[in-house]
């Protein structure tokens, strides 16, 4: 099994949830993060002076799947949160050894 | 003059100043919370421009002596002659306090229109259209009713503004919406309110400063204050009540948003009527307001146009609703006037009058003025600077860090 | 009639009526965020089922011609025959802004039960137990006291409503807490405020609202009223002082909510009191209110009954305390009546009787209606609905995306 | 005495009391989350700790009969002798109700300072700060102008509290930045607000309350508290249009701050003219307090004082503008008294030697106070508690749980 | 070393951070997720519309650990997280190569 | 690859961030979190009872990088996190199979 943790613009997040679900997979687990690369912050002026804030917000997509279903879902993040600008964010991929739930006890593949 | 006049007058502007504060955050509540700043920013900047505006030449277009029953003349231009002697419009209280008290009311019409543009136009046209729509329609129109135009003359009945504040305004606020188009994600993305307990307290200081808009209309302390005051409470506590009662009908559950809409539904229909009607005829009044306001904002969603905060469900519909209630249960011994329900019919056809040409007036000026506008700086923001938000990308702000 | 008495009353009036949006935003600030709107319609919606209950019946019970001292009769049902003319309990105001200004009252009394069953009140059990409950226990309260019934005859000084709104509504709270049980998490969760900030403008806004309310109990703008001004803002500050001293004492260090709940503690204290008594006294009375309130609040920790917000500590303890300080600090000088120390011990015995009739009353009463809500529609949210919060379960709505 | 005087003041005392609330959340909303409730607290303890200071002692060194135009005697101890007669400083009202009304000015003007030093104070040496400050320094400066004092006598013109209140807490908030220090990571990290849209709320009730500050100054019902509010308004409307539009200008963008802190220069600037000037001076001073106040917050940046919420800034520098301007525009035909533009040039030295006395006394006794008190219990927090914020260290409480 | 991540039910952290407190597990870091899987969101209504939220808030449990008490962990987090309903979570298994303590530097099993 | 995942002070973010950019990291991802261990919780009173509130704000920062610079990576937020006090966190270290950028759908090490 991998995990694969997509960093991806907010307002795409619907776009991306949708393109999952039509692909068959529907646990995910989401959570608010800020991005620093090379995506310009924005600037913010308090009493006169001006101020870059260069934490952009951005939601992280946790998504645990088999090793057979990696590569679609990879490619399906890519294509729905695509807006061809920088800023678009990553997708990394990484080991999981094991998956429980919580529920049953499931483990495995079976768990997911 | 009187102090007692004064002491309530003085009130009374205060309180009416105080619901733009009140609408401020009233509006900021119900918008995402990147449009908190901008959406605020509306209501608290029209307290300044209007002000200027008012004293230079809108006082005197609104309130200076008759010109063929179209616009006051320019004799009060800049305040000159408008000081501490009593009248012209009101003998127990200093020409300035008049002028005081009306310029709340000016202030708060504008900004009530920018719920409908919310979320989406520029700051700069925003600016320039507040200036030209003060002092083109609402100037115009204030006259007309209250100044000594035509509409006052003909006999219609606005205690407090029902047709020059909430039809102008509610009208002024759907030709937005359709002008200035549906926001990004309207229909796929939830737009939600960020903020329902702002909302909610928004909705409050409303109310308490509608007190001073509609008993301060009588523009004394005495009986037909009194009674104002008394129908402005039981219109809005039952329009709170029966939209929430339609809400359950309607869709299975009440809502705290509804209970606060529904009151100040309730408000707006009981302005016009608030010196003329007794508190049954509130009660059905407000009762009707907070059912038909719900509906209108239903019907909304199937005509396609994005009245973002519900100006025209709200204001526009329970202004009209306001107006023709006063011609029907408008009682001679309330406030002098009898309506249909009273056995003057004529009273309900001279209402819906006076609204209509509320109603054809401002469509016809508001669409003008967003034309022009338009031209000049373009009305809204591009892509970008709306999924940034308002308060980003017009102003360099953020609302929250929490 | 007078302009001037006119003019305060509409204004007192309006700052009654902004308590009720006051205390919704007190209380929502207390709870935890997914019950803050839930906890801000118990308010919200008040202000309108209580409007109409008004008009219909409830004026009458009320304030309609005494009845053997036990409830009004029904002269003036549907508020007829209640106009523009003065008198009949003020003689400088129009009879219908009496009403209103009372209404005001009725409005917030069950609205402050709310915070004992606040986070886990089915929302149809609370609206059928708001009606009862002002019907059945308000308005013969009310008229006992105030409306020429057997309290008021009897001697017994309520100058603002210390028994008719506090004492009463904290011991209904009591009876509620103990019907409905503890939230779940009680003991084991922490279930603090979720925005503090929120409570403490709520504080804000009661403390304002409260010169409506006391100084406003006067009926009058006169000597009467404006001591009373003076004693609600003196015992306020006090209490709020004494608060956070005896914190600081006991707990180490005050806090920014003791020193709003003082405050308020402090209003509850001096209500009663507010006509007919000094300055020093109201110093005491509030430096003491401050500090009963505080310990009775650390009691009921100890005596397992979950008043969420603190009604009884606050409210019922508070009101308890003014009601017997008054027949301590009264002071003919002031508001025509002494008491104990002013050479008169009977008044106190007449408050502590009173005092004890609303108890009694309130408990058997409050019992009985809280049995047929639970058998009509049942008190309390199921675990799931509980968990999920009330603005999800009651309104399928939430408070905040910021 | 007169009822509508009355009633005006019983209504302006509560607006007034109202401001301190609204400061609450005013500078609540502008510091970091983890500061907000010690922040507010530093409001709302003034309400009780100023009130009773001046029951004890500071109504008589304020009020009392006149010393050598240096400080009141000690007729008025305890209020002794204040009571329900009319006068001796306003024949319309109670005496009682013009010790209210001080009252709320008294407890204002020390919560300004505490913006000065915001987020590092320690919870104890603000307390005795303001026990200490109220009492040396406000009690005999308002003595001076308001209470039969020297400056009063001179002639200087302070309808409602310029030097008073806004230079004197101004400067003292200088002073106290001075002595506090920077707060930790100022000019590195961004310490910017944490709740705009509660500071923008907080800007809307201080300028609800201000008109009862302003036209309440009038101490009656008439002519001139009519003007006042009118002044009012104009001027901070016109200062929060002008505020950003200098922003505009130097920074490209107009912020809603911006117009929060416009507002609020322009109801400073306008208060020590506001009975003396009419509205086309007022639009005047607003106008130019708007752009002066900003540019002192920018100077500040250079400066290298950590005046945390801009005190200095907007009430200081906005006061000496307002003070001056009351020289350059005082107007016979308003207030009884002309300025330099209306050909009495001797008003504006006045003017002038009023707030330099003003000045001088407050940094002198200012810097002798905060000198005592570090002596005490130290100033400021230490590292680690000013780390975690003033809500866990001084008070052990979190604002928020969303 | 493993990383464990538990993606629980909000009101369950208390019982699984007690029960871990037990088997003598101290450290750990947790954060305000929301997760998308089979159970059903919540229904909101806004002017007059229902609108379905299937984004439910959970709470992300991460604790890094010794080998040996990876299944001690993991059978903990089962038991005191369990509410036999459909969305008590999932727990997942990463390796972890390097751990290190900021205040000392030290590393590996030292470190945590 | 590796996923470096850093748990600080919040209050030393602002350092952290300016020294991996000085050794040319400019991507990474940040979180807020709270921590459990040994620092000690801070006080909270309320209606005179006091509670320990024992999860501590901290922030996490998610660094993808190059095996080769792991340790220069873990190095650098040490000394910059470091403030020789209980709670100043922890660095995790974890494999990451693969990395995509959104924008360009690059793989690898060009994506990061
Ligand atoms: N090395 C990295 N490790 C972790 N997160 C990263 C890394 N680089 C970028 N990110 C995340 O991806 C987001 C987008 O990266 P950025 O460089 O701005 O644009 P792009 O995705 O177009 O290359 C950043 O905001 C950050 O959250
Ligand atoms: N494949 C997955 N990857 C990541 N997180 C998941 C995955 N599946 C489920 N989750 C998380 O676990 C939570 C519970 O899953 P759900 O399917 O609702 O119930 P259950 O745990 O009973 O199977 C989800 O809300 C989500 O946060
Ligand atoms: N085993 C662990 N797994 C995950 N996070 C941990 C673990 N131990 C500690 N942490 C995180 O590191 C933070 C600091 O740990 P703590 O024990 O308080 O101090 P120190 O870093 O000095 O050892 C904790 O607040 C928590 O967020």
């Amino acid at each position: 099994m991998k995990k694969i943790e997509a960093i991806i613009k907010p307002f795409k997040l619907d776009d991306v949830k949708e393109a999952l679900n039509e692909i068959g997979i529907q646990g995910m687990t989401i959570s608010e993060v800020k991005g620093h690369g090379r995506q310009k912050g924005h600037k913010e002026i308090y009493r006169g002076a001006e101020y870059v804030v260069d934490f952009i917000p951005k939601v992280k997509i946790e998504i645990v799947v088999d090793d057979a279903m990696v590569d679609k879902v990879v490619e399906t993040v890519v294509s729905a949160a695509n807006t061809n600008k920088i800023g678009d964010g990553k997708i990394f991929v990484i080991p999981v050894e094991q998956a429980v739930r919580v529920r049953t006890g499931e483990r495995g593949a079976d768990a997911i | 003059m009187n102090s007692g006049d004064i002491a309530w007058m003085l009130t009374a502007s205060a309180m009416v100043m105080f619901m733009t504060p009140g609408l401020a955050i009233f509006y900021g509540g119900l918008v995402r919370a990147k449009n908190v700043l901008g959406t605020m920013m509306h209501s608290i900047i029209s307290l300044g421009i209007v002000s200027i505006l008012w004293i230079l030449f809108g006082y005197t277009l609104a309130f200076g002596p008759d010109v063929h029953g179209v616009i006051g003349n320019l004799s009060y231009l800049g305040l000159s002659g408008v000081g501490m002697e009593a009248g012209p419009y009101a003998s127990g209280i200093p020409h300035i306090l008049f002028c005081a008290f009306q310029l709340m009311f000016a202030i708060i019409t504008p900004a009530l229109i920018t719920g409908a543009f919310a979320e989406r136009m520029k700051f700069s046209a925003f600016l320039i259209f507040t200036v030209l729509w003060t002092s083109i329609v609402y100037f115009p129109v204030c006259h007309w009713v209250w100044g000594g135009g035509f509409l006052g003359s003909m006999g219609a009945l606005d205690f407090a503004g029902g047709t020059v504040i909430h039809i102008n305004s509610g009208v002024a606020a759907l030709v937005c919406a359709f002008f200035l188009g549906k926001r990004m994600g309207y229909g796929t993305d939830q737009l939600h309110p960020h903020n329902v307990p702002l909302t909610v307290l928004g909705a409050g200081i409303l109310w308490f400063g509608w007190f001073g808009f509609n008993a301060g209309s009588a523009l004394s302390a005495g009986t037909s204050a009194s009674m104002a005051l008394f129908v402005t409470q039981t219109a809005a506590g039952c329009a709170a009540v029966s939209w929430i009662i339609a809400e359950w009908f309607y869709q299975g559950k009440p809502t705290t948003l509804g209970a606060a809409s529904g009151a100040v539904a309730g408000l707006v229909a009981i302005t016009p009527a608030a010196g003329f009607v007794g508190p049954v005829s509130a009660i059905i009044i407000g009762l009707v307001a907070g059912v038909v306001c719900y509906l209108a904002i239903l019907a909304k969603a199937k005509m396609g146009y994005d009245d973002a905060l519900d100006v025209v469900g709200v204001h526009g519909v329970g202004g009209l609703w306001g107006a023709l209630a006063t011609g029907l249960f408008a009682c001679e011994a309330i406030g002098g006037k009898n309506g249909l329900f009273f056995g003057n019919p004529k009273q309900l056809l001279i209402q819906a009058e006076g609204a209509l040409v509320a109603i054809v007036f401002s469509v016809v000026m508001t669409a003008v003025i967003l034309k022009v506008v338009d031209a000049l700086v373009g009305l809204r923001v591009n892509k970008e600077e709306e999924h940034q938000g308002l308060d980003l990308s017009q102003h360099s702000e953020v609302g929250y860090r929490i």
